[in-house]
């Protein structure tokens, strides 16, 4: 039996997906020359570093809820779970090249960084100066030894969001990309899936998970975590996430934080707003200020039901680029 | 073999991959995203439709394949068998018919493109475990083309089959550690059906 | 087996939500006197309409993502699925009973409305006058000529923006109530629901459906609809909600249109776009102009898997209400 | 019967909804939103709380219930049986100890509570149809307070039956028209349910 879906044919979901996306928010967001390449209508502008987000589908929000004034200038979309091959990374490259060049950011993950790496080859012919940050903000990914192996997850939003405003304040590519680099050295999330995905291609669970089971570490594409465990309450798995978390973060008391409590899809705001209490215990706990919070859908693997905690270990710095005003189509900050 | 040659393996591997589908979606789901078999089948549904009206050497041909499947899938199978095909393409440059020699030279720079694009090594539980032994029995087989192709679709087999016991180094799949075990790696399986439907084809 | 929720005990899902979501959004929400009355922290003022609204909770962010400015100055929750008692509207109207008197909104059930007016009876004694409007806007609940009978659903959204909007106007009691039930009436929703929402204290599916089918006019607590069919493409299924919506409403070419594609709660982005892009070449097939859209999960049910079309019909009044600059933790326009 | 005897039946009431709690919810899941028995059990576990130090008079007993019943539930059922604990304590209103036509009197007055509050009729499919038979049973029945409100209880568990083959016409069911058939109503099960309780605690 396939798994239910409003859709048309699996294979033109994508672009039936960004036909609807463009007609809802003609005011953010236009089509380049690629039909996958999607720049902000107000962003891009001369003299201004371009930011460019991208990855696979199936994550919506992410990535193009973060394309507008203020975050980033150009999304290039790939098929479900796919990175988009080079051809639309490098027609957004070439739509937001302002003359000072362009930050590629996006998830750690083989398919994208092959794709990413030959646009930003290709731009380079083109005398496009390119700049690539990974997010790699999933602490349960790998180890502490290997974080640059770590892949990027529901966070990569904090540290698009300090790019965009490194570049939206002024600063040049080589600022931005430090910019880029300390907000996503300072994201820590954890994740935790309760139910799977199913592809819109194939409407099968891509993989089981027992009637009380929940997967610890899941990946946002459906990858097998670190651990197979019982679904435990609400605290006690905000728990097992906040102690590798805050372990990771070595924050003093006093320091401030921004966080995010993020569902994977399926996952209510009633249970996101639940851990969001048991969050905010532990942070006060630790002697730590909440600067701000998002609670809701912004990083999702389509259908599947789990939740992720991001804190976003802020400075003085990274506070500046967090309330920064962005004007994005679905998402809203500073 | 000329470029119409090639273009009639490529197809066969293009009908392989759709019967195919389901069964890597599954493999993939068990250690990866569980996508392999759409961006496979799709990749070459690209294929088939850029290689319809064209007509041209093996070297045209397979750059052709090269940029259609890329752009059809992106994903980690699109640049790795884009650089594959680039490669063989470099491999037979100037030739308009194929000899077994050839063939061996091609599936040999396949292996090598898909090495240099993604810097794994062998071990690493990724399609180079089955494209690295492809490309090594290409080389030593005698014989017809077919014979050729069937002594790689064999080693990549072998190789495929391996993966089960190693536990993943790269890709998305790297992460599970020892919970890898067990589990083939989708991106070896594909590699070996598409060597059995070339070497079917000839 | 218990489905999966991420809750500790179900009994404490709301007050524990609520928590939650008051420590994520203070500088919009606080508490009234009664811990189940929230109340913006920069909405209700001397001389202004108070705006009520309220309901049971699972429905997130409806009830409290529309209290801000310019919005709702206040919201009752109830238990899950369950209006609140009187207490807490009583003491919401306290507080925001800017001698204008106040103005109650909620969807049209029956428990909301015995409990509500009688919170109102409650009010008046205090000398706090209470006029109400019911939202009614789900058109597949009673039939044309019974649409006082309809339950709101997720349109209620709209009708909520245009009362919030005339009272911050300035607008008087009379004046509010009217535009309240003006925007109500020219606010059309259909819904369609393909999974069954569990409530936290009992973990069972509230109802059974086969995997194949999906429940035409599903309410929004999980109450049966008008019809069970075999599940439709999105197109097929807009289109049977448009064909409905487009010939209750009865606009000629030309007419402005705001629309809303609701995510009931698991149904992701992708389907909603999907959706969209189908809403909006009837909507342009019809000769209407689309001035605003909204897409995601604004009116749920829990981790319902389904979702709604909303049209509202715009007129010069009403787009000057949905146009007002409102400013509320969950939930963005003007 | 004195202050502490109606709180007693009133306990045994709230240790019936608790048992019955899953069947009530599922019953309202079929025409309604599955809620009916966390209502029920959760409005007399306020009950049972509010009562748990009170020693009163029958009224003060059961005004105490009527307001922990609402504010612990609210929904439909909380103002429905707010205002029939209200009545009911307005019927015996200066009485320290009840007898036969008091205890009739009660449950007379409970029935009219509701078609006040609710303003529904009889074959509505609402609780209702449970209360209404069940208040007239009670004036009519005589003998013992067991025996008046065992005659309500079966008057009340005759009326719930006969809803199933009601069409709803208020309540959340009301928009299933032809599709509420063969279902019993959730309230009207609970108020045979409470009445059985009450006869059985006496
Ligand atoms: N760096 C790499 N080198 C060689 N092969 C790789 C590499 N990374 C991934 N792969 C192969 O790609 C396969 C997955 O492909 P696919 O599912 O199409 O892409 P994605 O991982 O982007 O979903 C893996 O099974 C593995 O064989
Ligand atoms: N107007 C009414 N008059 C009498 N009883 C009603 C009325 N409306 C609803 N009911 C009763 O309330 C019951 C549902 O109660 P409950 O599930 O607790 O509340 P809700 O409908 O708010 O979820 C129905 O089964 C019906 O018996
Ligand atoms: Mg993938
Ligand atoms: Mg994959
Ligand atoms: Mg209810
Ligand atoms: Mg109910």
């Amino acid at each position: 039996m396939q798994t239910k879906k409003i859709i048309n044919n699996g294979d033109d979901a994508v672009d039936e997906m960004l036909d609807g996306i463009l007609l809802a928010h003609r005011d953010h967001l236009r089509r380049g020359d690629h039909k996958r390449a999607i720049i902000a209508t107000n962003g891009p502008r001369d003299g201004k570093v371009g930011l460019m987000i991208g990855g696979g589908s199936g994550h919506e929000p992410t990535f193009l809820g973060f394309v507008g004034k203020g975050l980033a200038d150009a999304a290039a979309i790939g098929n479900v779970f796919a990175s988009p091959p080079p051809d639309p990374a490098l027609s957004c490259a070439q739509a937001i090249n302002g003359g000072a060049g362009v930050l590629f950011m996006y998830g750690n993950y083989a398919g994208d960084v092959m794709n990413f790496d030959m646009a930003a080859e290709m731009a380079a012919m083109e005398d496009i100066e390119v700049r690539t940050v990974l997010t790699t903000d999933d602490i349960a990914s790998a180890p502490r030894d290997e974080a640059e192996k770590r892949r990027g997850v529901a966070g990569n939003f904090f540290s698009f969001k300090a790019a965009g405003a490194a570049a939206d304040l002024g600063m040049d590519l080589d600022g931005c990309e430090r910019v880029a680099r300390h907000a996503n050295a300072r994201t820590y999330t954890m994740g935790v899936a309760l139910s799977p995905c199913s592809l819109p291609q194939t409407r099968r669970w891509n993989f089981d998970i027992g009637a009380d089971e929940m997967e610890i570490g899941m990946g946002i594409h459906g990858e097998p975590g670190i651990a197979r465990g019982p679904l435990g309450t609400a605290d006690e798995i905000v728990d097992a996430m906040m102690d590798r978390i805050l372990d990771e973060m070595g924050a003093s008391a006093g320091d401030r934080v921004a966080v995010l409590v993020n569902s994977l899809g399926a996952t209510p705001l009633m249970e996101l707003y639940i851990m969001n209490r048991r969050v905010q215990a532990r942070l006060a706990e630790a002697g730590l200020e909440t600067h701000r919070t998002w609670v809701g859908p912004y990083c999702t693997s389509l259908e599947m039901a789990g939740a992720s905690v991001t804190v976003h270990h802020l400075d003085d710095e990274l506070t500046r680029m967090l309330d920064h005003p962005c004007d994005c189509a679905m998402f809203r900050a500073g | 073999m000329d470029g119409n040659g090639v273009k009639s393996m490529l197809l066969a591997v293009a009908d392989a991959m759709d019967e195919n589908r389901d069964m890597l979606c599954v493999l993939d789901g068990e250690i990866g995203d569980a996508d392999h078999g759409i961006a496979m089948s799709g990749g070459f549904a690209g294929v088939r439709e850029a290689l319809d009206e064209l007509e041209g050497t093996p070297t045209e041909v397979l750059n052709t394949a090269a940029k259609a499947f890329l752009n059809a899938v992106g994903a980690s199978s699109g640049p790795l068998y884009a650089t594959a095909f680039m490669r063989a393409g470099m491999a037979v440059k100037g030739k308009d018919k194929l000899g077994p020699a050839d063939a061996a030279a091609m599936v040999a720079a396949m292996a090598e493109g898909i090495a240099h694009r993604g810097k794994a090594q062998q071990g690493d539980k990724t399609m180079l475990d089955a494209w690295a032994p492809a490309g090594a029995a290409a080389m030593e087989a005698e014989g017809s083309i077919a014979a050729i192709l069937t002594a790689a679709a064999e080693a990549a087999e072998a190789g495929a089959q391996a993966t089960a016991d190693m536990e993943a180094k790269l890709g998305r799949a790297a992460r599970l550690g020892a919970r890898s075990l067990g589990h083939k790696d989708p991106g070896a399986a594909s590699a070996a059906i598409m060597l059995r439907a070339m070497a079917a084809a000839v």
